[in-house]
């Protein structure tokens, strides 16, 4: 029941309706246009890539459709499945230890200024390491096997999901933390109701950045201490100069970033309810 | 025209928020130099009524006019008083309240935020920054900041709240005051306080929700200036009081046991 | 640097070398830059080092090198894939590598079961490991690839990782002396006498603008060439420096590479039945793949004729080509 | 003035001066116990490494004393601060603009769900594209030159300033948009008052980030394209077994991760001084 | 002992934050089942009070002694509502209301929970996020958090004061009859409303600062139950209030006008 305007309002006298569409601020597109955009991107840049791939020469890049005939045979020839498999396991493994050691010390070292002291300057020096250094190493103590190109892949990923966890930690409103102090919170449970969840966006960053990363340590691992999966075959066909051969291994990799990067970030919605749209 | 005095009408706007609906067809208008307060139960909508004005949430039906032109976007001429006070943490207590200003290209040619920094007694702290602030210290900052860009109509939601009932004395002459001096200042008030409402008011309100209503509308005849102990001695006040009191206690249930 | 240099400067030559850091086999380049058979020429010539003969036919494929240096197998395969170079003059035709083991490795079939390090599938080194392998009556299969990139290489071997490594002449050397267990197994030129190994190549468009250069280039290596023979004295501290390795070693390198094998080319050095036998052994391997390719196409031995013929021809000796 | 107590209180009943110390919740250490504990695992770790490294044969680890020695001798030679002027013009070049438009772009991503949709997948492609890949394509348009590893260390450094700056900008608090907008604050000033202080946190960590994959970055670089810097004094030295020389880059690359990192911590300290310590 | 009815004993607490003095020897006791009321002018210390008492600060001098016995961390005992709500907004209402249980790692046997969000009116929105409340509804949600847990010592923060008269009124009731009911529990509620005080107190403070210190301390001579009509036909409330609201005038002045 709506009472009486005081003062009768003149209800025609303004194109309200037609200007309410301007309204700006947080625009949020619908998933239809979303789709619409990112295809489009895609489209554009694999456009692009035909005729500028089809014009230079064929040593150093290939394109598209030749890309696409050469995954074809690689699938039929069984290649590709096999490489793929032997890299997805290394790609599997080293990924998992690399995070839960990257978020376990991430929240130690975020929550304890002692272990983060402790950890600074190896932790920035050891990332600052080029690989070059750290793999004869890592075959001294790992040999050639499948454990060394897991704990290559795994030094790839350690660091964005440690640095990013730590200072999402960090960042932890101050506030809530005297809410759970006074509530006699220990140690333990204030990193399950407060620490981690309010971390999530920082951690959830790191997993992204990781992500790249654990793909392209795979190849480098797979460079440098044995000869399979998908940077075998990356290397093999690009001693031979089969550039198009040589792009599919690159292409599964990226589609796989791609991939993994939309299932983060579905996992993440899905997980994430209580968050405010804005 | 002959509604031109009329500086805000409200006709017919209800709300969705996350598929709820808060407002329903709520209609009012405030006259040029008008100040109105809005009481209501909590929960009842009267945030969302006011951020619907201020051109901050789309409408779903309905209209907010201001001076006859639709309110769909933010406009400079309308400022607000947040009730979750909503400060700058990095910006000083000085930078805050500053900041409307600034964010509109304009100057303080009359040292405007020096006085407002006196009369909400932050100049000792205008240094500080909101987390070494006192909860009723960041609501003077966000009053202060609301004041400084000297709208045309100005929108307070719970704005003494967290203040100490001699400070809310203060405050609330202090807003009284800078009402009456500016010539084209209108004023809408959330409060929950109904003598705050009384003292303040040229006509008040009663929302009731959700999904939010106008449920009564009575206008103050005690005439101006008035101060607290002038209200209370008025011989309507009784009456105006229990009436706002019952609305409200209508209100409520429904508010607070709607499902 | 960079092409737009390269063709504002007329005289001015990029060469891309296929190692990190400049080997014997390359210093032929350093031996003329000192001795002054560039200037003479009067040419400009810079050098810069690649991570692998890949690296330096792209450099050239793309433009941003004027000639490239490398192993034969990466510019047969960029020619056979529609790249476009074509191989104009070699810095050894001979192959100037050695496979390296453990004294208890007596023999190339020794090697069965053993970790052998390999930089790349496909690339020179494996290439040769294969031919050292079959040359034992084995296969790939049955020794166990190790990959080892090249700055670990050595280390692997001293290190027991690795059982076998291809190095060059003055690596394998200087190998031996760090580790006393460490011996040649097999100089791979004494295996494959027939395999052709290094080669300078170009891509065509720059060799019609360029031709003059590239004679000049070619007179200036061969002159360079046939000084190092002449000249030991002189030759072994101009490539110890370029290879950074000590004299003594460089010195034992020159006995094996030049004085026993004639690595290094004095005349034209581009056999085409070497070459021939080279594509049919890499095809046969599986390392060349693609369209056939024929010789007279891969190769223009144009240039280098014509320097030949300025200079005038070496015989007499059976390291003579 | 203190009024009374109401009702007397035994002062002397409970040691509360002994237990006052107990106090837990967010501890602060002070600046020398951090540095004690910073440098004392850098001791720990150098000691390990000494010892470990004797142990072994020289030419596959070195140790720090030998490196230290090496690094007097090349520094004397000269070839040291040559190649390290070589190594940190592209270091700096390419830093510069991977991070310009790394904030560049993921300010308006962060804020434009158009831009983002746009860059989305092309982005996690490229992202998660080895290098190797892109190498060739550089070398083509960009060189051998500077200006090709330039390019490298560009894209290293682009990422997670990227991916970290958009995040940034999303988690901004919608309230505090409201506050803004309510100011009819334009949106070019919402990002000075409100977007860039309150993504500072995340871009802190992608430079933070940034600042190792630069050093590897360069490394790449010279490895990939045309020998030169740093990257060439590893590639040198390891050629000629001389492992402790081979060392000295690797550390001066650790060194300089370690240095970075420190003044961008003390850089983000100077400019957010409005932070509570908690 | 002689002293075992003093629950809470504040004596000589002297607090620093950020370099400036905030508290200075701040002396009180709250004796076994007694409720007090703190008032006083904005910015005046009463936040770091219950912040001291609560365990939540490092203390410069003096003590704090629950029982006797040092109260250094926070303690199971103790509960606090926050002025800032303090919500998780990661968690429902309802999981909000149990977390003190919880974390305590305890159960909830009589269904206080249940029986909690009935008497704050929160049912209905007990699957909600707070971002999704009205301010009022956060308030509530703090205090049924707070209750939750029947703590011995119940520290209030301006618990009332983004809630609407009547519901403010309601509230009011709810925790005195909570108080009553409960045989251990204490409290000490700050408020900035003198009738609210008055109400609810069995003796009032008032704080002036900073540095924050009690410049009065009055016990309210009118038996319980109360309402807010019998408090005010008592005769000794007009002198009181009067009393009350000079003593925050006083402290008022230095508060506000303090550098
Ligand atoms: N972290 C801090 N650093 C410096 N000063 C602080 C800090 N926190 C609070 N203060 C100062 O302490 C004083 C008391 O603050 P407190 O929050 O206790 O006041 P209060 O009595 O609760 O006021 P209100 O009624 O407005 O909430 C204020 O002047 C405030 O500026
Ligand atoms: N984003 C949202 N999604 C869903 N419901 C919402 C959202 N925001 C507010 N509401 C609901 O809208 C109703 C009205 O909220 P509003 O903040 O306008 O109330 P109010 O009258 O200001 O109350 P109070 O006096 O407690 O501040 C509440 O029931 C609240 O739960
Ligand atoms: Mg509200
Ligand atoms: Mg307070």
């Amino acid at each position: 029941m709506t009472t009486a305007v005081s003062g009768s309002v003149d209800h025609t006298a303004q194109p309200a309706q037609a200007s309410r569409q301007r309204r700006s601020g947080p625009r949020t597109l619908s998933p239809s246009v979303k789709w619409m955009l990112r295809l489009s991107s895609v489209a554009a840049i694999l456009l692009a890539w035909e005729i500028y791939g089809r014009s230079i020469n064929p040593i150093l890049l290939s394109y598209p459709t030749a890309v696409a005939n050469a995954a074809a045979d690689m699938m039929a020839d069984g290649t590709l499945p096999q490489a793929l498999s032997e890299s997805l396991v290394v790609l599997g493994m080293g990924s998992l230890i690399g995070v839960s050691v990257g978020l376990t010390v991430g929240l130690f070292a975020g929550r304890s200024q002692i272990v983060a002291a402790l950890l600074e300057l190896p932790m920035n020096a050891l990332y600052a390491t080029p690989s070059v250094a750290l793999i004869p190493v890592i075959v001294l103590w790992f040999g050639f096997g499948p454990t060394a190109k897991t704990v290559v892949v795994m030094l790839f990923v350690l660091f964005p999901v440690l640095i990013n966890t730590m200072r999402g930690v960090q960042e932890v409103d101050a506030a809530l933390i005297e809410v759970a102090r006074s509530f006699c919170s220990r140690e333990r449970r204030m990193w399950r109701d407060l620490i981690f969840p309010s971390a999530v966006p920082y951690i959830v960053t790191g997993l992204r950045l990781a992500i790249g990363r654990a793909l392209i340590g795979v190849i480098v691992a797979e460079f440098f201490t044995a000869f399979a999966g998908l940077g075998n075959l990356i290397v093999t066909n690009a001693n031979q100069f089969r550039t198009d051969r040589m792009f599919v291994p690159i292409v599964v990799i990226a589609l796989f970033g791609v991939l993994l990067t939309a299932l983060l970030e579905w996992v993440e919605r899905r997980i994430v309810r209580w968050h405010g749209d804005g | 025209m002959s509604e031109a005095h009329q500086k805000l009408v409200v006709d017919g706007v209800s709300v969705r928020l996350g598929g709820n609906e808060i407002l329903r067809e709520v209609s009012l208008a405030v006259a040029e130099r008008e100040f109105i307060c809005i009481i209501g139960t909590s929960g009842g909508g009267k945030t969302t009524l006011v951020r619907a004005i201020g051109g901050l949430l789309p409408i779903e039906t309905g209209t907010v006019l201001l001076d006859d032109t639709p309110v769909v976007d933010p406009i400079p001429r309308i400022s607000m008083v947040f009730q979750h006070f909503g400060l700058f943490p990095w910006k000083t207590v000085r930078a805050n309240v500053e900041y409307g200003l600034t964010v509109q290209g304009r100057t303080d040619p009359d040292g405007r935020v020096d006085r407002l920094l006196e009369i909400m007694h932050l100049a000792h702290v205008d240094k500080k920054y909101p987390h070494q602030l006192s909860g009723g210290m960041k609501q003077r900052v966000g009053i202060a900041r609301a004041l400084a860009v000297e709208p045309e109509l100005l929108l307070l939601d719970e704005p003494f709240s967290a203040v100490d009932a001699i400070t809310r004395e203060l405050l609330q002459n202090e807003v009284l005051q800078l009402w009456e001096r500016n010539e084209r200042m209108s004023g809408v008030l959330i409060t929950h306080d109904i003598d705050e409402a009384i003292l303040m008011a040229d006509r008040i309100l009663v929302i009731s929700g959700p999904p939010g209503e106008v449920s009564l509308e009575v206008p103050i005849p005690i005439e101006r200036p008035r101060s607290a102990h002038s209200v209370r001695s008025h011989p309507a006040y009784p009456e105006l009081r229990e009436r706002l009191w019952s609305a409200l206690q209508a209100g409520g249930k429904t508010a607070l046991e709607a499902a | 640097e960079g092409p737009q240099e390269a063709e504002s400067n007329d005289n001015e030559i990029q060469v891309g070398l296929p190692t990190g850091k400049t080997s014997f086999a390359n210093s032929d380049i350093a031996v003329a830059q000192e001795k002054g058979f560039f200037k003479e020429a009067g040419l400009t010539v810079k050098t810069t080092n690649f991570r692998s003969g890949v690296s330096v036919v792209q450099g050239v494929a793309g433009g941003n090198l004027d000639v490239g240096a490398s192993s034969f197998e990466p510019v047969a395969n960029a020619h056979a894939r529609g790249g476009d170079v074509k191989i104009i003059g070699s810095y050894t035709d001979l192959l100037a590598v050695a496979a390296v083991t453990p004294k208890d490795v007596t023999k190339p079939a020794d090697l069965r079961g053993k970790n052998v390090g390999v930089q790349e599938v496909g690339a020179f080194r494996e290439i040769m490991t294969r031919i050292v392998l079959e040359s034992g009556g084995l296969t790939q299969r049955d020794v166990n690839y190790v990959p080892v990139d090249s700055q670990s290489y050595i280390s692997s071997l001293l290190q027991g990782k690795i059982e076998s490594a291809i190095l060059q002449t003055e690596q394998a050397l200087s190998a031996q002396t760090e580790d006393k267990n460490l011996h040649v197994l097999e100089n791979l030129n004494k295996i494959t006498p027939n395999y052709h190994y290094g080669t300078y190549f170009v891509s065509p468009s720059w060799l019609e603008n360029n031709r003059k250069n590239a004679v000049k280039f070619l007179t200036a290596i061969t002159k360079a060439h046939r000084f190092m023979y002449e000249n030991k004295e002189e030759t072994v501290p101009i490539v110890a420096k370029s290879t950074g390795f000590d004299e003594k070693t460089i010195s034992a390198a020159y006995d094996v590479m030049l004085e026993q094998q004639g690595v290094f080319p004095v005349n034209d050095g581009l056999d085409d039945k070497r070459m021939r036998q080279t594509i049919e052994k890499l095809r046969k391997m599986g390392v060349l793949t693609g369209p056939e390719i024929k010789v007279s196409e891969l190769v223009d031995k144009g240039p280098i004729g014509d320097a030949v013929r300025d200079l005038g021809p070496w015989d007499g000796d059976k390291r003579w080509r």
